[in-house]
């Protein structure tokens, strides 16, 4: 007999893009940071990435095989960038039985609770980490000290200084730039080096794996409202480049709040929700009780996407009305 | 920075692998089947019978209302049935089956290469040619074109447009002839327009064509000065009306209304070609250009080919299928429709028999949608395909009517986009269907 | 700056519904849509609004002159209840539509611990007439906020398959818990 | 109806929790440790049997259209009872469960019982349901209590198994959301089990 | 005993005030409305939860009242003997209709009906009905992508991985019709359940002339008419080279199974087969007696 | 039963009066053990950082405006003779304010502090209410005018508890303001007292010092 046709309907082609190849992209885009991490934090940076990313993967696959038995889809590498995000954002002495359970949530609660990939409505990487920061707040703020430089990480130690009555432009004599540049900073060993972050944004750009709307309406708000802050009261606040460069802004502006899962559909609402994202994160840091809000800003935005996608739609070909 | 369509598109590989090929005549085949229904509209009624004799150009399928198209005989030959046939769908319909014999035109047709300028007809003497020719839209719709040239009370015409796109990646027949028969063209749309009463005409050729669009500016310059030929951006997908109307004039066709909403008509090139024919040579539509091409296709070509013929023969005369096939689409990869009978004739609307290798036929296996957006970023209505095809999967219409699920043309950048391999067009096309069903049925 | 804390803390910091575990079954049984909740939420900013202010009164010119105060919760709930019912049997006659839009929820507020809770806090709290009632509204606004919020959440959810064990509640408490989590994050932002 | 039926449908097929749903401000706001929300579970218990029975007991003397209000008041006032004893006999616990024993009025529960049981049935077997349904509700706090008490801080009913914290997240509000819906889920999928 | 006195004073006073403002109130605003709603409220628990998804009772109520039929409506707090109340009182507790199961008029298993090419686009009957005929040469037949199952919500339907077809769990079929609605080629069909829930019907939707129809499907109805002829109790007519028996008149005689040259009669839950001329059925194939059907017996 | 206007205002009024009667019965019943539960715990609080007294601390309040609002001073008597000062002042902590009863004795050294009221996190801020805590600890038994009023961090004497900064902070600057309110009633001399916060500007300026040349 004959050779059987295939017959499906159109189209017959399709795009070179795949899930696994974009989220691949992300991994990608993060190892320079691990590299940069490893070398400023030394080895445990790896046991802990090890731990997370594994401990994901093997979640993910015992919810799905045993649980839901639904259709198997860890090869699609997304739990593996989970771990990696949730691993970036622990201080590298965490407990490594910690990070497990972090990851736990991230992927019990966080994802596989609401059926798996795509969709969760929350950020599993940051509902495991806000979890360990609630459930074990020594271990997770407590940072161990990078070649001679205190243990705080920059951000709480200016917050201290600046409530024991220091004053900003003394504060300010005090950063070292290069440092926060490079990475020889205290803090969540994925977030200290703006460089490497910075390299990878330009990867995930060039793949075209993310637009620029998310991290631009991110850093762009964060940068304007303590610009504001700074010229209006220049003693009192701290200017936008320290905000810029320290705590989780360029981790959470470009690999976390640009989770395509749990950000808006269209560019509209990605500037909205970023937007949304860095005034939250100012309000914390300046005035909550967090010495860093991002976390807590994307996840509470990542409340807001299902409204921003209700009100916020594409503009429509043709959309004015009838003659 | 050449000129283009506001939103969304996409650039697929172009794959014009048979663009060097010239046109050539394929042999009549031994038999063809003409349907007796190739166009959008209410079908034609069969003139002829079981047994009859009929000559080339003769009308064997006579047009039953004014949205409808006459049918005619393609080669001269004995009717040996009107009867069901199966058609490339695998579905029943009605056609007229002939027994090929050498070639006897009918009356008034000229049969002559020499290319005729002048035309001095009115509009309806133009129109009522085209009809009687039965032409319809090449560009893949198959719309009476008589149809379209009516405009209707109210309504203002000011711009003709050409479409010599031809977006689709493989295809090349709209290509060809425009570097063979761009002098024909160009008095069919001079006709078109007069037709229309316009004294505008704009010919939108992508600037992957440059050869094209030098060629028909040159001959413009000769025979046609009204028109202007515009190169576009590679875009997919522009050869649509009404992104090319957007990307021609900046004019958006609103929203559920048509091209003469903002007084623009749009003519494939074939068209052109076609009442070219027609009017100056009182040649009805019998014979089309058909791309034959894929990536294992032993010769590729360009067949000037009969309506009716199998798609069987023309693979036959290309070598005969390749053995890695796994998939022929009647049509581009992007619109076109998989085949799933090749003894199923060539009709009006068949532009292309595009032969695919079983490892490019296949889908990918569709994973769950990770709301990468990328859809919503493609398609060039603005609408959000993740959520039309969500919301077709689950019958919600009323929300999927809401969201302008009959806004969507069916281009498949979505599909196409989806890194997930979702089959969202699959779904929204049943949306579609449904949901103009239900706003029918509250009309009526 | 007084009233500003006032607001931020009742809307944010500590959210009715996300931290303070009141008004939760309204929270979980009216969130289905985003438009019901809209109706919802302005129905019981308005109720919370004018309950405010009569509670006020009652526990300053009725209670605490006989020295009744322990009778506070019987008092108050027959006030609101009341009220409640009052101002739904008006609204029906005077504005059919407002009554569609915002009146059919009513009913439902009666038995919303949260405004017999937000009337006790208030008290509690000793404030002022002003200070009550801009605490009640902005309390109201938090319960509004949280519930629209939590709509949209749920109508997203609706159209993806939740694995069956978690669908309806269970799926709808694990992404309250996950809200509330976000929400802390605005400890001490007064 | 069996007496025996009266009682135990409370305690699962209508589990005022985990089946009906209701009453869920207490259940989340109480239960920081398996004591605490035992005491609401017994709270709520008392009012609930004593509101049945006299319910019960005046339900004929009811015109319709003052049914509810004066339902209301005679939960309120048996709620109001409770506070004063708790407030003079147990003081501590009565901080700790703070405004959510005034609450126990709103409790959709209580008048629930009242209209759908208490006024169609007699004294007795309306104490019966309350005791039944109060039990229910009682044991499901108890149990999240426990549960989030075990998470949070590594103890049950106040007796701690491990050195140092648990994850405090538990004890926190999101806790109790989260144990809460999980718990459900688990309920639900034993419960299409055992059919 | 002072403060006591005052206690009960205050109260009763607020009390009375409440209760005559809102008389008052009631009077002068009174709104009409259909007095069923107020009826189906006052069984209602009154305790306006929200725990059935309404914004309190009475909008319940007036849904009810509203409503076709209660199926969308529950109350957890009344729980089922309330709705039974409220439904006997609307008159829209489910009427006793008589017993209906849902059949598949298709008997094209794969062994019937060779497939002929690959369907490669989304796995929904609706996406491949819109595009082509199928896999098969049968344009009338089951597509096999199983829309029907997903349109179940009593979980009565399950695809036979042998056959391809779907199968009918007829205990726990309800006869609620999703399944005739969803399916795009109109293959299932409310049958009366029958006698001991016997049943006899034409397995065959093809309206291809005979030698067609034979040539795309062994098991299609090829419109002979034999069974026309057959049954004593003229339930069958042929139209469009099909046949169709209607359930009313059938007397479950079983002449035309015999008669039917092709199998494409179906007898369900018989105690013992009939003899066909033909046995061919895919379905009938696997299974020996009872009577091989689509249909799970008890 | 049907309504009317007359029978329902009369069932109504009869269900009120009997319901409420009823309770304020119990009302009667419980006060006294309500005022008692109510004063138990200021009462132990009071009698545990005091020293031994006779006279009734409890009913000899002085109130005292410190800068943060106001701070409630019980004296205690021995025979007529003061003894020691309890005060209750609060400062504002992670979650609300924390609210500690500072016993004094006439030297103004601390003897003891208890905490009466606080909201802190459980495991974190909330051990400040544990006994022997090392806030606590740091201050017993030491005069606040001896020591540098700021926790270690902010380069005071003050031993603050694990990861809970905040917290301590705010239980310093509730003692600190105790001593103000402390130094008013028995005649120190009060304005000299800065109870600003837990951290004064030499602490700053120490910490200064030891960071210099330190990155951030
Ligand atoms: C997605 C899409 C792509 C199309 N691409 C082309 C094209 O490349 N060339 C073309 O002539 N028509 C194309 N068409 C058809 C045109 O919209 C339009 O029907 C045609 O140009 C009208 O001319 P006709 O009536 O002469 O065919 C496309 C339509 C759609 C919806
Ligand atoms: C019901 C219907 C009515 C139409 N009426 C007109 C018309 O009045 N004038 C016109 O220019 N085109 C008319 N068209 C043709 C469309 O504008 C368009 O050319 C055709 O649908 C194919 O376009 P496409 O290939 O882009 O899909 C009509 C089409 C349909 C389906
Ligand atoms: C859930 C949570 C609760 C916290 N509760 C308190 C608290 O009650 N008291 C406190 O001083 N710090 C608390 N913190 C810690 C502060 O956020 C901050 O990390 C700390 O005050 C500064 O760190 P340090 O004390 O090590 O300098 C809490 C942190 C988290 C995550
Ligand atoms: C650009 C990009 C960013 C991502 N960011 C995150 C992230 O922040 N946290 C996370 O858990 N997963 C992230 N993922 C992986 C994946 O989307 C995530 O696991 C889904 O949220 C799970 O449904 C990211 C993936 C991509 C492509
Ligand atoms: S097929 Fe429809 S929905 Fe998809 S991109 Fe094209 S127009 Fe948009
Ligand atoms: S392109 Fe695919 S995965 Fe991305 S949003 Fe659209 S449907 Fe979802
Ligand atoms: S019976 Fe109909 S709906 Fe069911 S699988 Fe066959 S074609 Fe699909
Ligand atoms: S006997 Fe069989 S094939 Fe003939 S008409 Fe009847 S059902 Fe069809
Ligand atoms: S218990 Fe139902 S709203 Fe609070």
């Amino acid at each position: 007999m004959e050779k059987k046709l295939i017959v499906s309907p159109s189209p017959h082609v399709h795009g070179e893009q795949s899930t696994a190849r974009l989220m691949l992209d992300v991994v990608i885009a993060l190892l320079p940071a691990l590299i940069v991490s490893t070398w400023v934090f030394g080895g445990r940076v790896l046991a802990v990435t090890a731990v997370s990313v594994l401990a994901c993967v093997a979640f993910e696959y015992l919810i799905q095989r045993f649980l839901l038995r639904g259709p198997l889809t860890v090869t699609n590498w997304s739990a593996i960038v989970t771990g990696l995000l949730l691993a970036f954002n622990l201080p590298v002495s965490i407990p490594l039985w910690m990070v497990a359970v972090g990851a736990a949530v991230a992927i019990g609660v966080g994802k596989m609770t609401f059926g798996g990939l795509g969709k969760n409505p929350f950020n599993p990487a940051l509902v495991g980490r806000v979890f360990l920061l609630l459930s074990f707040p020594v271990a997770m703020t407590t940072f161990p000290a990078v070649d001679a430089a205190t243990g705080a990480t920059p951000l709480s130690a200016v917050k201290g200084m600046l409530a024991s009555g220091m004053s900003v432009p003394e504060v300010m004599r005090m950063v070292e730039w290069s440092d926060l540049w490079l990475g020889f900073r205290s803090g969540s060993f994925g977030e200290v080096s703006a460089l490497a972050l910075l390299l990878g944004f330009v990867w995930l750009l060039y793949r075209r794996v993310i637009t620029w709307h998310i991290p631009v309406a991110v850093l762009g708000s964060v940068a304007v409202f303590t610009g504001v802050l700074w010229l209006c009261a220049p003693d009192r606040f701290m200017g936008p480049l320290f905000h810029l460069l320290t705590g989780g802004v360029l981790l959470g502006a470009i690999y976390m709040a640009t989770d395509y899962v749990t950000s808006p559909m269209t560019a509209r609402g990605m500037v909205i929700y970023g937007i949304g994202i860095g005034v939250i994160t100012v309000l914390i840091r300046l005035w909550g009780q967090y010495p860093e809000g991002m976390s807590f800003a994307i996840l509470i935005m990542n409340a807001f996407v299902p409204l921003i996608d209700k009100y916020v739609r594409p503009r429509r070909f043709g959309a004015i009305k009838k003659a | 920075m050449l000129r283009t369509f506001p939103i969304g598109g996409i650039h697929p590989q172009e794959n014009k692998i048979s663009r060097e090929c010239r046109i050539e005549a394929m042999p009549l085949p031994e038999t063809v089947t003409i349907p007796l229904s190739q166009h959008i509209g209410s079908p034609t009624e069969a003139v002829v019978s079981k047994g009859m004799r009929v000559r080339t150009g003769q009308l064997i399928g006579r047009s039953t209302g004014f949205v409808s198209a006459n049918v005619h005989a393609s080669v001269t030959g004995t009717v040996t049935g009107v009867d069901t046939f199966v058609d490339a769908a695998g579905l029943r319909r009605v056609g007229v089956t002939i027994r090929t014999e050498p070639d006897e035109w009918a009356e008034g047709i000229d049969t002559d290469d020499r290319i005729v300028r002048d035309c001095r007809l009115s509009a309806q003497e133009i129109v009522a040619r085209i009809a009687a020719a039965g032409i319809v839209g090449m560009g893949g719709a198959t719309f009476p074109t008589h149809v379209k040239l009516s405009i209707p009370a109210g309504k203002k015409v000011d711009v003709l447009i050409i479409n010599g796109v031809e977006c689709e990646p493989y295809l090349t027949d709209d290509y060809r002839i425009m570097m063979e028969r761009g002098e024909e063209i160009l008095i069919g749309a001079r006709i078109l327009a007069s037709a229309l009463g316009v004294g505008r005409i704009l010919i939108g050729i992508e600037n992957n064509k440059p050869d094209a669009v030098e060629a028909l500016s040159r001959l413009a310059g000769v025979v046609a000065p009204e028109a202007e030929v515009v190169p576009l951006r590679v875009k997919y997908p522009q050869g649509s009306e009404k992104h090319l109307i957007a990307a021609l004039t900046g004019r958006q066709v609103p929203s559920g209304g048509l091209p003469v909403d903002v007084g623009a008509v749009v003519q494939n090139v074939g068209t052109a070609l076609a009442v070219y024919e027609a009017v100056q040579k009182n040649r009805p539509l019998i014979e089309r250009v058909v791309t034959v091409t894929g990536p294992s296709v032993l010769r590729q070509a360009n067949l000037r080919v009969r309506i009716g013929t199998p798609m069987a023969r023309l693979i036959d005369y290309c070598g005969g299928l390749p053995a890695d096939t796994g998939k022929v689409i009647a049509g581009g990869p992007m619109m076109g429709r998989a085949v799933a009978n090749l003894e199923a004739p060539v009709v009006k609307g068949t532009s292309a028999l595009l032969i695919l290798p079983e490892k490019e036929a296949r889908r990918t296996t569709a994973q769950t949608c990770i709301r990468c957006g990328k859809c919503v970023s493609v398609c060039p209505m603005g609408l959000e395909p993740y959520l039309l095809s969500r919301l077709a999967q689950k019958a919600v219409w009323d929300e999927a009517e809401a969201h302008h699920v009959t806004d969507c043309i069916e281009c498949g950048s979505c599909s196409w986009r989806c890194p997930s391999g979702l089959p969202l067009l699959d779904h929204i096309r049943v949306g579609k269907t449904e949901v103009m069903r239900i706003i029918r049925s509250r009309k009526a | 700056m007084e009233y500003f804390a006032i607001i931020i803390g009742a809307i944010f910091v500590n959210n009715v519904v996300l931290s303070q575990f009141l008004g939760i079954c309204p929270f979980l049984g009216v969130s289905n849509k985003v438009n019901t909740s809209l109706g919802m939420g302005a129905a019981v900013v308005f109720v919370m609004g004018i309950s405010s202010i009569v509670v006020y009164l009652l526990q300053y010119y009725v209670l605490v002159p006989l020295g009744i105060e322990y009778m506070q919760t019987i008092a108050f709930i027959l006030v609101i209840a009341a009220l409640v019912q009052m101002v739904e049997i008006i609204l029906k006659k005077i504005s059919p539509a407002l009554y569609q839009a915002l009146g059919i929820f009513l009913p439902l507020i009666t038995t919303n611990c949260a405004v017999l809770g937000v009337a006790i806090l208030l008290v509690q709290k000793e404030y002022s007439l002003l200070e009550s009632f801009t605490y009640a509204v902005s309390t109201a606004v938090g319960f509004a906020l949280a519930l629209t919020v939590f709509a949209g959440i749920r109508e997203r959810l609706e159209l993806n398959d939740v694995p069956q064990a978690m669908r309806g509640v269970p799926v709808a408490l694990v992404t309250a818990g996950i809200l509330a989590m976000a929400f802390m994050g605005f400890a001490g932002l007064v | 109806m069996k007496k025996w039926d009266i009682l135990l449908k409370g305690i699962v097929r209508e589990n005022p929790t985990f089946v009906l749903v209701l009453g869920m401000c207490p259940t989340l706001g109480t239960t920081t440790s398996a004591i605490n929300g035992a005491g609401m579970g017994i709270a709520t218990m008392f009012v609930l049997i004593l509101s049945n029975i006299v319910i019960a007991l005046i339900k004929n003397l009811i015109p319709d259209k003052v049914r509810i209000p004066a339902f209301i008041v005679v939960i309120a006032s048996f709620v109001t009872i409770i506070q004063l004893l708790m407030q003079a006999y147990v003081p501590s616990l009565y901080e700790t469960l703070g405004v959510f024993i005034p609450l126990i009025v709103v409790n959709c529960i209580i008048l629930g019982r009242a209209e759908a049981f208490a006024s169609k049935h007699n004294a007795f077997d309306s104490a019966l349901d309350g005791l039944g349904i109060g039990l229910g509700f009682t044991l499901s706090l108890t149990l999240i209590g426990a549960v989030r008490e075990m998470l949070g801080s590594g103890s049950v009913f106040g007796y701690k198994f491990i050195t140092g914290d648990g994850m405090i997240a538990f004890v926190l509000a999101p806790g109790a959301f989260l144990v809460l819906g999980y718990l459900m889920a688990l309920f639900n999928k034993l419960k299409t089990r055992m059919r | 005993m002072e403060g006591l006195v005052y206690t009960v004073l205050a109260l009763s006073v607020l009390g009375v005030v409440c209760a005559l403002i809102l008389y008052f109130v009631a009077q002068k605003f009174r709104v009409v409305e259909d007095p069923r709603i107020d009826d189906v409220e006052k069984m209602l628990p009154g305790a306006n939860c929200g725990g059935c998804g309404y914004a309190g009772c009475r909008q319940f109520a007036a849904t009810a009242v509203e409503a076709a039929d209660l199926s969308a409506q529950f109350c957890p707090v009344g729980g089922a003997e309330t709705m039974k109340r409220i439904g006997d009182f609307l008159g829209k507790s489910a009427p006793e209709r008589e017993p209906m199961v849902a059949v598949l008029r298709c008997n094209g298993s794969c062994a019937n009906r060779p497939r002929i090419n690959v369907y490669d686009g989304a796995a929904s009957c609706a996406v491949e009905s819109a595009l082509y005929a199928g896999e098969t040469a049968c344009p009338f037949g089951c597509l096999g992508q199983g829309d029907c199952v997903a349109a179940c919500n009593f979980g009565a339907l399950s695809m036979d991985p042998e056959t391809g077809l779907p199968v009918v769990d007829q205990d726990k079929c309800t006869g609620c019709g999703a399944c005739v609605k969803r399916c795009p080629k109109q293959l299932f069909e409310l049958r009366r359940k029958g006698p001991k829930d016997r049943r006899v019907y034409v397995a065959c939707r093809n309206r291809d002339k005979g030698a067609v129809a034979r040539k795309s499907c062994e098991a299609a109805c090829i419109g002979c008419g034999k069974c026309v002829r057959a049954c004593p109790f003229e339930a069958i007519t042929l139209g469009d080279n099909l046949a169709y028996i209607d359930y009313n008149k059938c007397r479950l005689c079983r002449k035309c199974v015999v008669e039917c040259p092709t199998g494409a009669i179906r007898d369900v839950n018989f105690p013992a087969p009939a003899t066909r001329p033909s046995q061919n059925g895919a379905a009938e194939s696997g299974q020996g007696a009872p009577a091989a059907d689509t249909q799970k017996g008890e | 039963m049907k309504s009317s206007l007359f029978n329902m205002v009369t069932v109504l009024l009869c269900i009120t009066a009997v319901t409420s009667a009823a309770v304020g019965a119990v009302y009667y019943v419980t006060a006294e053990p309500i005022e008692i539960a109510k004063g138990q715990k200021k009462a132990s609080a009071l009698a545990q950082v005091l020293p031994p007294f006779d006279n009734a601390p409890a009913q000899q309040v002085d109130t005292v405006a410190v800068d943060g609002g106001q701070a409630l001073v019980y004296t205690a008597t021995m025979a007529g003779e003061p003894v020691g000062y309890a005060v209750e002042s609060a400062a504002a902590g992670f979650a609300g304010d924390i609210r500690l009863m500072v016993g004094f004795d006439t030297q103004g050294a601390i003897r003891n502090i208890r905490v009466l009221e606080q909201g802190e996190t459980p495991g974190l801020g909330a051990k400040v209410a544990e006994e022997g805590n090392p806030v606590e600890v740091s201050f017993v038994g030491k005069s606040p005018a001896d020591l540098k009023m700021a926790v270690r961090k902010d380069g005071g004497d003050i031993d603050a508890i694990t990861a809970s900064t905040i917290s301590s902070r705010a239980y310093v600057q509730a003692v600190s303001r105790a001593y103000a309110a402390y130094l008013e009633v028995s005649g120190g001399a009060a304005e000299e007292w800065d109870t600003s916060s837990g951290a004064t500007h030499h602490a700053a300026e120490a910490d200064a010092e030891n960071d210099k040349g330190d990155s951030l």
